[in-house]
């Protein structure tokens, strides 16, 4: 078959043929995907809160409020269980990790005693700061159980009571800045 | 969700058409003359615009493809050889169909010919070598053994042999590129027309001294003495200069000038050994050059 | 053509990565660990593949001063629908690869091969031509991603092999252009003795 | 009669050869090798025999079975790439993780460029930053001056420069170089350190022995450490609850070490005195702003190797003043 | 300041070439020679800002009104490449020598990811409009000191006896890591 | 005046001057002698005898076949046997006369007696043409026809006459003993170089480890205001002219320029000497002094030398080749070129005979560069001679040609100072051919 002629129309209908079987094409697989993306992300910002707090039967990622503080925002999930609030998952973050920002959902029950600490999202170096995920290392442990009021979140070496990860100083109090912004926010919305 | 896809639509059909309709508009408005064959060559090749072919990009190859002389450094890798075939089409540049040629070493003057009278102590380079004085062993044409030859070669057909202190050719790997030649300051190096079975036949000199100075400083020296010119039944030998001088294409390998040459300076390279006992010496003096074992059918007997 | 030929030339002789040095920024970008080296590689061999197809299968149609915005567009379609569909399933992947997804659409060899190959070669060729350079990306990049997880987390696959941390640098930046360098090295050397 | 040797001239050579200079810095290195050896003990002979004995193995090996050349392992300059690496490691680190730093200076800094004078990063620092990099729990973590028969089990501290990192924003800088070893104890070396960086005073009587030997001149050392002494002088005298006073720049870390003896290699450096002028300003430059703003506590190394890759281009475009450029009518 | 920032993060901190993996095919492949990298380096600084600038409008006044921000990659491919045809175009008209010292690298920035990516990450980052041109700035000069700096080594080593198997690419891989390696040193300054 | 010296780069080799003091010897007639009729920069000159003549001590065999050419003269009394090409320093065969000497009789018109003559009786004109006449050309090692530089080209004007007695070359003593002997000849040899110019000044400059000639100068030209010594201190490459204009003068000479650029013109003391001895004396210049040197020399010496001479025949003289000789240089060890046979005549530009033992004559492996920058420190023309030799080595004209490899002047500090014993200067002599003749045919097209 001989190749089309160049011409301006040929041209023009040529690409918007192109362009119409093109957006065919990707508007459905949109359509098509779109659910599924939003149940992804929905199930990684569930988990990040699962990881921190008991079992519950509401939405939280649904059921939020957002806090301006420290030039950036804090957002706090409500995690009930039948309707009654059980406890709070605070997403937070801090700009000072060894490769700039990083965030942390923090779960507190309803005395603000810390139930326990994830990470969400980090670019820390693998092997050293990315210990502190859960999953690579037991730092998070520390921090279970214990209430900000009397637990100095802070590393041993700023006379703190947070073992550090080792050889990871910087991303361990950039985790402990997270922490206490995280109850801050905590205490903060509480009071009102 | 069919509103959806109705934007997408919508959107990709506008900025499409948008941006082809400017650009048209803008192509008919700055419109440059340039050489059609450029287009045409751009056609052809990938547009992939990878920079693979050391250029910005596939236009810019395209016109240094369209102005050179010839494709050597000039290859599209993403294309390969396809597309350069095809843009020799275009061109109408196909390669012209030569006859195969080989690179030759006319000079002989291993130490046992040519003595040694001095020690070369300085930088290991022919070319400086010959701008300092005549060479170890004396004659002011011989090879100098410092095998800039040797180094220029990309494909490895060259080297020295430490015994005889003169580059030996690998046949098969020679593509007759040249670059030897070029770098040889003393124009030893010839490329000459590659015979069936690598046979060769030729004056492996090139001094133009007169006879006696010649054979002081070397005893397989082309003396001109005209002999070979003499006995040669197709004309394919000349004089000038004190040499002889075999031209590749009338030559046709009877091997009548070899036993005629009183210093053996003609070399025959890959032929059968002589039937003739008068023959002997010359053979002799091929072994000794061969002994670095480029040769084949030498020892074929 | 003898379409195994066609097929394996891609894998070494005229690897995209090794010999043709292209598509170079994910392989660096992605490799920190096979798997995601495979996945990279996958996502593109897909998009190769479908791309190669398509433009074989409407080569004739289009006009040649509009052939590259036509393949860019039906390139960009198939890099779209990969970004969505991994979003959608593999979501931890496409975490880990990030930008280099939509990044494929300006990949090099995807747009120089619908180009070079599939806009005038046919169907079952250009389907060959994608499939053996998109494997051989693949491949490229799980071996990288491989030795670089082996080096930096001696792990492979995700399986950790010793005690501790690698050689943490293999998993930076520096690892990824310093390996790569090797092994082209190793693959030039292979390519030599298969030649 | 003997056969005439014929060669271009000059017919005259200096006694001066590859060896002798290498050689000539191991000497100058001497003083600083025995303070080392006077507060690490045992970790800083092993540390320095292992590294010389690697370095001068892979070179040997790699040259001899894999580029296939006639080996040049001891004309000195891998014994120096040793001795270096050993100086700017941590007199405790593991073995083995040495031996990686080596053949990573050795076969990635030097003979993947070809050898001597090809490379175009300083090997040392190469196998230094890579094993920073890549270890960077066990080098940092530096032993405690004074403890003569420890090797691995020694016990660790943090650098004056650690200390000042780490405390900065909880502290004011006067606090921290409070806590850090006194200026004498400095100067003398009793600090933790890598091994060989430091000995202040021996390092500078090295310098003094190169300098007289001619083996160096004086440009790269002298606008490093003046670009360090001033740049810290300039921001402690604005702020000194801040910044460090420039005394305590110079004397700790690897600043000593780097400008006496890293960043005058010659095959790293630029040709020209006018070109190192500027490349030592920028390493001084380059420290202060990673020791001050960048997330490592010291910052010579990298800002060494980063001037490294600008030398080809100082090369190019600072020529030396040729002669008879401009005419002068006098 | 705030600009400053963005300004040395993109050139020194995340380099977009030895730190981001962006635009490594040309930063291998148009190195040979000082000059060639300087005009490439005029090239992409251009483009790269115009794209930005472009794609961040269309992203905001199109793509998300209607909803439709999964379009972002096809249509900043489309918007940049139909970009640098026009510029090529008209620069090849209005100044010959100016399309001499740069528009010869024009084609090769369409296949350049530096450009895409800087598109793409612009509008990741939630900048705005002046952020986005800073930032690509920014990445425009990062680029170019990466590959200024590796022309003039790579230049310098074709006088080196580098060996055989090294020689081009793979040395030139080993050059970027260990420059990359260099560049570390500046983690955490912004 | 203090020490002066050039201000950059420059080496100081072992001096090595063993021969200094000798006084200067004549050598006698050898049996044969060879004179090639190419023994100056420029076009050889055109052969006037043929086999079978009869020549005279100082008569005409070759004239000037040009302007940058001169004549040559029978340096002595015999039959021509031949004229036919001989083996030069290099080996390589130059066309020579080569002749039976048979005795010493003097053409006539010719002066050999002693007395000094002192007044200068003949125009600037009239010198150059007597210079011409009498083959005189630069003795201090380039050998350019003399009758050249006295013309001053048009538009140019000179202001200074430099007399070069630096001798830096170590080993090498034919100047200092030149200056010690004929140091009133030389003064007078100076004026008629100023006069043939047209300049009122004059300096010479020697070198500080000369102390008796420096004082031996001083006395000679103390009745001539115009005329000056200075002293300059004891630096390698100090000889060469622009080198010496910038130590005296602190003047540079411009880059592809001439010394008359910056009013400036030098001479050897050779030359001057040379000069006296055409213009006052009408002697041909037939003879020279050649320093006969070396560390197993049984008697190193100052000759008086007879231009066609072998080389042999004065190291006989000088007590015979020693055992342990690996080199024979003809020259000084910095810039002289090694022969390759000993039979190879003396010419004009031959200063010495430097002959050199085993142990020091082995160059060392070449290694790689290591970049130190000596090299760099020492040239005296601020060139790069590591990155002259890679370009040269790679073919890089273009390159060696923005890099000024012409400006570079062969002095081999270089080579004498890398430390891997780079044979830096081979190789950029190497590029400078090329480079020159690159540069030629750009001209000619
Ligand atoms: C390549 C590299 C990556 C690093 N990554 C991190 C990191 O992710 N988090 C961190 O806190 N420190 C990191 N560091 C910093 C050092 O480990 C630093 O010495 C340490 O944070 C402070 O020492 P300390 O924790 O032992 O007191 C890294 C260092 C290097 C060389
Ligand atoms: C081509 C050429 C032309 C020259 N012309 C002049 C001239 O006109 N005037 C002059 O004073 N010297 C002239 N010279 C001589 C040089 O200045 C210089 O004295 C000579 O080359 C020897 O110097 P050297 O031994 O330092 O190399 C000329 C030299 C050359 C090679
Ligand atoms: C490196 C070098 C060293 C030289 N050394 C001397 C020297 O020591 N004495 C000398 O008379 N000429 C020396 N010359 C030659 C001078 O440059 C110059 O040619 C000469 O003085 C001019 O005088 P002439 O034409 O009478 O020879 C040297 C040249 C060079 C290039
Ligand atoms: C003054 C001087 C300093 C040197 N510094 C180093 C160095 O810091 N690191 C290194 O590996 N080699 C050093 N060397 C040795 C040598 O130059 C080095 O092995 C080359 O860089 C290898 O090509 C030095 C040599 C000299 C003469
Ligand atoms: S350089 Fe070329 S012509 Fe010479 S031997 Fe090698 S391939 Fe043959
Ligand atoms: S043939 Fe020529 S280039 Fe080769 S070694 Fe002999 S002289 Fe040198
Ligand atoms: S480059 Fe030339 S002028 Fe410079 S030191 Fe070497 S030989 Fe002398
Ligand atoms: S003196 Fe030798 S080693 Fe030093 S820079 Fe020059 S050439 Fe290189
Ligand atoms: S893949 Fe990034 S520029 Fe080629």
């Amino acid at each position: 078959m001989a190749k089309k002629e160049s011409n301006f129309t040929s041209m023009l209908t040529t690409l918007s043929i192109v362009a119409l079987m093109a957006a065919g094409l990707l508007g459905s697989v949109y359509a098509l995907t779109k659910e599924p993306i939003r149940l992804a992300e929905l199930r990684k910002k569930n988990e990040a809160i699962e990881a921190v707090v008991p079992e519950f039967n509401n939405t939280p990622s649904e059921d939020f409020k957002k806090l301006g503080i420290d030039g950036d925002s804090v957002t706090l999930y409500s995690v009930k269980v039948d309707g009654k609030e059980i406890a709070t998952a605070v997403e937070t973050f801090t700009n000072n990790g060894f490769s700039g920002e990083f965030k942390l959902m923090v779960g507190f029950d309803t005395t603000g005693a810390i139930i326990d600490v994830a990470v969400v999202s980090h670019a820390e170096t693998p092997g050293l700061g990315d210990k502190m995920e859960q999953a690579k290392s037991d730092f998070h442990v520390q921090f279970m159980g214990k209430h900000p009021d009397e637990f100095r979140l802070r590393v041993a070496k700023d006379r703190g009571d947070v073992d550090a990860i080792t050889a990871s100083t910087i991303s361990s109090r950039a985790y402990c800045e997270a922490v206490q912004r995280a109850y801050d926010a905590y205490m903060e919305s509480k009071k009102n | 969700m069919s509103q959806i896809i109705l934007y997408t639509i919508i959107t990709l059909v506008a900025i499409g058409a948008v941006a082809a309709i400017i650009l048209y508009l803008v192509a008919q408005k700055f419109k440059v003359y340039e050489d059609p064959r450029i287009d045409q060559v751009e056609e052809a090749l990938p547009a992939a615009n990878c920079g693979g072919c050391g250029f910005a990009g596939c236009r810019n190859f395209a016109e240094a493809l369209v102005k050179s002389e010839s494709f050597d450094d000039l290859f599209c890798p993403v294309g390969g050889n396809e597309v350069m075939g095809a843009v020799a089409t275009i061109l109408g540049r196909e390669a012209v169909e030569q006859d195969e040629q080989v690179a030759v070493i006319r000079c002989n003057g291993t130490p046992e010919f040519r003595p040694r009278t001095n020690i070369y102590d300085g930088a290991g380079s022919c070319a400086v070598a010959h701008s300092l004085y005549t060479g170890e062993g004396g004659c002011p044409h011989g090879c100098l053994g410092e095998g800039d030859c040797v180094v220029v070669c990309d494909f490895d057909a060259i080297h020295m042999n430490p015994v005889t202190g003169l580059p030996e050719v690998i046949d098969d790997k020679c593509t007759a590129c040249g670059a030897c030649v070029t770098a040889c300051p003393r124009d030893i190096i010839e490329l000459r027309k590659k015979n069936k079975k690598d046979r060769k036949i030729f004056v492996s000199c090139i001094n133009e001294e007169k006879g006696g100075v010649a054979r002081k400083n070397c005893s397989v020296a082309c003396i001109g003495c005209s002999k070979c010119f003499n006995v040669c039944p197709f004309d394919a030998i000349t004089m000038n200069n004190n040499l002889a001088y075999i031209d590749p294409v009338k030559c046709r390998l009877c091997r009548k000038c070899v036993p005629e040459c009183p210093t053996d300076a003609i070399l025959e390279i890959n032929f059968p050994p002589p039937r003739d006992k008068s023959k002997e010496k010359v053979e002799t003096a091929s072994e000794t050059t061969d002994s670095g074992g480029t040769e084949k059918t030498n020892k074929n007997s | 053509m003898n379409q195994w030929k066609n097929f394996s030339k891609g894998l070494l002789r005229e690897n995209a990565v090794f010999v043709m040095f292209l598509g170079l920024c994910p392989t660096l970008g992605v490799t920190t660990s096979a798997v995601n080296g495979l996945g990279m590689g996958l996502a593109t061999t897909f998009v190769l593949l479908m791309s190669n197809f398509v433009v074989s299968l409407i080569k004739n149609q289009i006009p040649d001063k509009v052939r590259i915005p036509a393949f860019i567009v039906i390139i960009a379609t198939f890099v779209t629908v990969v970004e969505m569909v991994m979003k959608a399933y593999l979501p931890a992947l496409f975490d880990a690869l990030g930008l280099f997804i939509p990044l494929i659409v300006v990949n090099c060899l995807v747009l120089g091969r619908a180009e070079a190959f599939a806009s005038k070669n046919n169907i079952i060729s250009s389907i060959v031509d994608g499939l053996g350079l998109g494997i051989g990306f693949a491949l490229a990049l799980t071996s990288l991603g491989a030795v670089r997880e082996i080096l930096g987390s001696g792990a492979i696959f995700g399986l950790s092999f010793i005690r501790g941390d690698g050689m943490l640098l293999f998993i930076l930046p520096p690892g990824a252009f310093i390996a790569l360098g090797y092994l082209i090295v190793i693959a030039n050397k292979l390519k030599e003795k298969t030649a | 009669m003997n056969k005439l040797i014929v060669s271009p001239s000059p017919h005259a050579h200096t006694q001066e050869n590859v060896p002798r200079l290498m050689y000539g810095v191991i000497i100058s290195m001497l003083p600083a090798f025995a303070v080392s050896i006077y507060f690490f003990g045992m970790g800083m002979i092993i540390v320095t025999a292992v590294s010389i004995f690697s370095c001068i193995a892979f070179e040997y090996l790699i040259q001899k079975y894999m580029l296939k050349v006639k080996p040049t392992h001891l004309d000195g300059s891998a014994f120096l790439t040793g001795l270096l690496l050993a100086f700017c490691l941590p007199a405790n680190i593991p073995f083995w993780m040495i031996m990686i730093g080596a053949i990573v200076a050795i076969g990635i800094g030097k003979m993947t460029f070809g050898g001597l004078g090809n490379n175009i990063f300083n090997p040392a620092l190469v196998g230094r930053v890579f094993l920073f990099v890549s270890f960077p729990a066990a080098m940092t973590s530096y032993p405690e001056p004074g403890q003569w028969l420890t090797y691995m089990d020694a016990v660790t501290g943090a650098t004056p420069l650690g200390i000042l990192k780490e405390g900065i924003g909880n502290h004011t800088a006067t606090e921290l170089v409070g806590q850090a070893p006194g200026y004498m104890d400095l100067f003398i070396g009793k600090m933790m350190g890598s091994a060989g960086e430091v000995a202040a005073i021996a390092l500078l009587l090295g310098l003094g022995y190169m300098l007289v030997r001619r083996i160096i001149t004086w440009h790269i050392p002298v606008s490093i450490l003046g670009t360090v002494a001033v740049f810290t002088g300039f921001l402690w005298l604005i702020n000194p609850q801040q910044f460090a006073d420039p005394l305590f720049h110079l004397l700790t870390g690897g600043l000593m070490l780097g400008a006496i003896y890293m960043a005058t290699d010659y095959v790293t450096s630029p040709m020209t005195k006018k070109g190192m002028l500027i490349y030592g300003v920028l390493i001084g430059i380059l420290t202060v702003i990673i020791r001050i703003l960048g997330a490592y506590p010291e910052g010579v190394q990298f800002a060494i190797l980063i001037m490294n890759a600008f030398v080809p281009l100082l090369n190019k475009y600072f020529k030396p003043r040729r002669f008879g450029k401009e005419v002068q009518h006098g | 300041m705030e600009y400053v920032l963005i300004i040395i993060g993109a050139v020194f901190v995340s380099n977009i070439v030895l730190n981001q993996f962006l635009g490594i095919c040309p930063f291998i492949g148009v190195s040979n020679k000082v000059d060639t990298a300087v005009g490439m380096t005029g090239a992409v600084t251009f483009v790269m800002v115009i794209a930005t600038i472009f794609t961040y409008l269309i992203f905001q006044f199109v793509l998300v009104p209607l909803e439709l921000t999964y379009l972002r990659t096809i249509t900043f491919i489309l918007v940049i490449a139909s970009l640098v045809q026009m510029v090529e175009i008209m620069l090849k008209k209005i100044s010959p020598p100016l399309y001499q010292a740069l528009g010869i690298f024009l084609p090769l920035i369409t296949t350049n990811c530096a450009v895409l990516g800087v598109a793409v990450l612009a509008v990741q980052k939630d900048f705005n409009l002046l952020e986005s041109a800073v930032f690509a700035i920014g990445n425009a000069i990062g680029f170019g000191l990466a590959l200024v700096t590796f022309s003039g080594i790579r230049e310098h080593l074709d006088l080196m006896d580098v060996p055989k198997p090294m020689k081009g690419v793979p040395i030139a891989f080993i050059v970027a890591g260990l420059m990359a390696l260099a560049f570390m040193g500046f983690t955490g300054i912004v | 005046m203090g020490l002066l010296t050039f201000s950059r780069g420059g080496i100081h080799p072992a001096e090595n001057k063993i021969s200094a003091g000798k006084k200067i010897e004549f050598a006698g007639l050898p049996e044969q002698v060879i004179i090639p009729v190419s023994q100056h920069l420029g076009a050889p000159s055109k052969v006037l005898v043929k086999k079978g003549d009869e020549v005279k001590t100082g008569q005409v065999i070759a004239e000037s076949s040009g302007f940058v050419s001169t004549n040559i003269h029978s340096s002595v009394t015999g039959k021509v046997l031949k004229v036919d090409a001989f083996p030069d320093t290099s080996g390589y065969r130059k066309m020579a006369v080569q002749i039976q000497v048979e005795g010493d009789e003097w053409v006539e018109g010719a002066d050999t007696g002693d007395e000094l003559i002192t007044s200068i009786e003949y125009t600037s004109e009239e010198i150059r043409d007597k210079i011409l006449k009498a083959g005189i050309v630069g003795l201090g090692g380039a050998t350019f026809p003399s009758h050249v530089k006295l013309t001053t080209p048009k538009g140019k004007k000179a202001d200074h006459l430099l007399i070069n007695g630096a001798e830096c070359e170590p080993y090498l003593t034919a100047d200092h003993a030149l200056m010690l002997e004929k140091s009133r000849e030389l003064a007078i040899g100076t004026k008629i170089l100023m006069k043939g110019l047209g300049v009122d000044k004059a300096i010479i400059g020697i070198e500080n480890n000369k102390p008796d000639a420096i004082r031996v100068m001083e006395e000679a030209v103390s009745g001539d205001p115009g005329i000056s010594v200075q002293a300059l201190q004891v630096k390698y490459p100090q000889g060469g002219e622009k080198q010496l204009i910038k130590a005296i003068l602190n003047r540079e000479v411009p880059s592809g320029g001439l010394p008359v650029d910056v009013g400036v013109v030098v001479f050897n003391v050779g030359t001057a000497y040379a000069s006296y001895n055409a213009v006052q004396k009408n002697r041909p210049l037939i003879e020279r002094v050649v320093t006969v040197t070396g560390k197993s020399v049984s008697n190193p010496s100052n000759f008086l030398v007879r231009i066609g001479t072998p080389a042999s025949y004065i190291i006989e003289k000088a007590g015979g080749l020693p055992e342990d000789t690996a080199k024979v240089i003809n020259g000084g060890p910095m810039m002289g070129k090694a022969v390759s046979n000993l039979d190879i005549p003396i010419v004009k530009g031959s200063s010495g005979i430097l002959i050199i033992r085993k142990e020091e004559s082995a160059r060392d492996a070449v290694k790689p560069c290591i970049r130190c920058t000596k090299c760099v420190s020492v040239c005296p023309m601020g060139l790069e001679p590591y990155l002259l030799m890679a370009q040269a080595e790679k073919g890089m004209y273009e390159d060696l040609e923005k890099d000024k490899v012409m400006d570079c002047i062969e002095c081999g500090s270089c080579s004498y100072t890398c430390p891997s014993s780079r044979p830096l200067l081979d190789y950029i002599r190497l590029g400078k051919a090329e480079v020159g003749k690159i540069m030629r045919s750009r001209k000619a097209v």
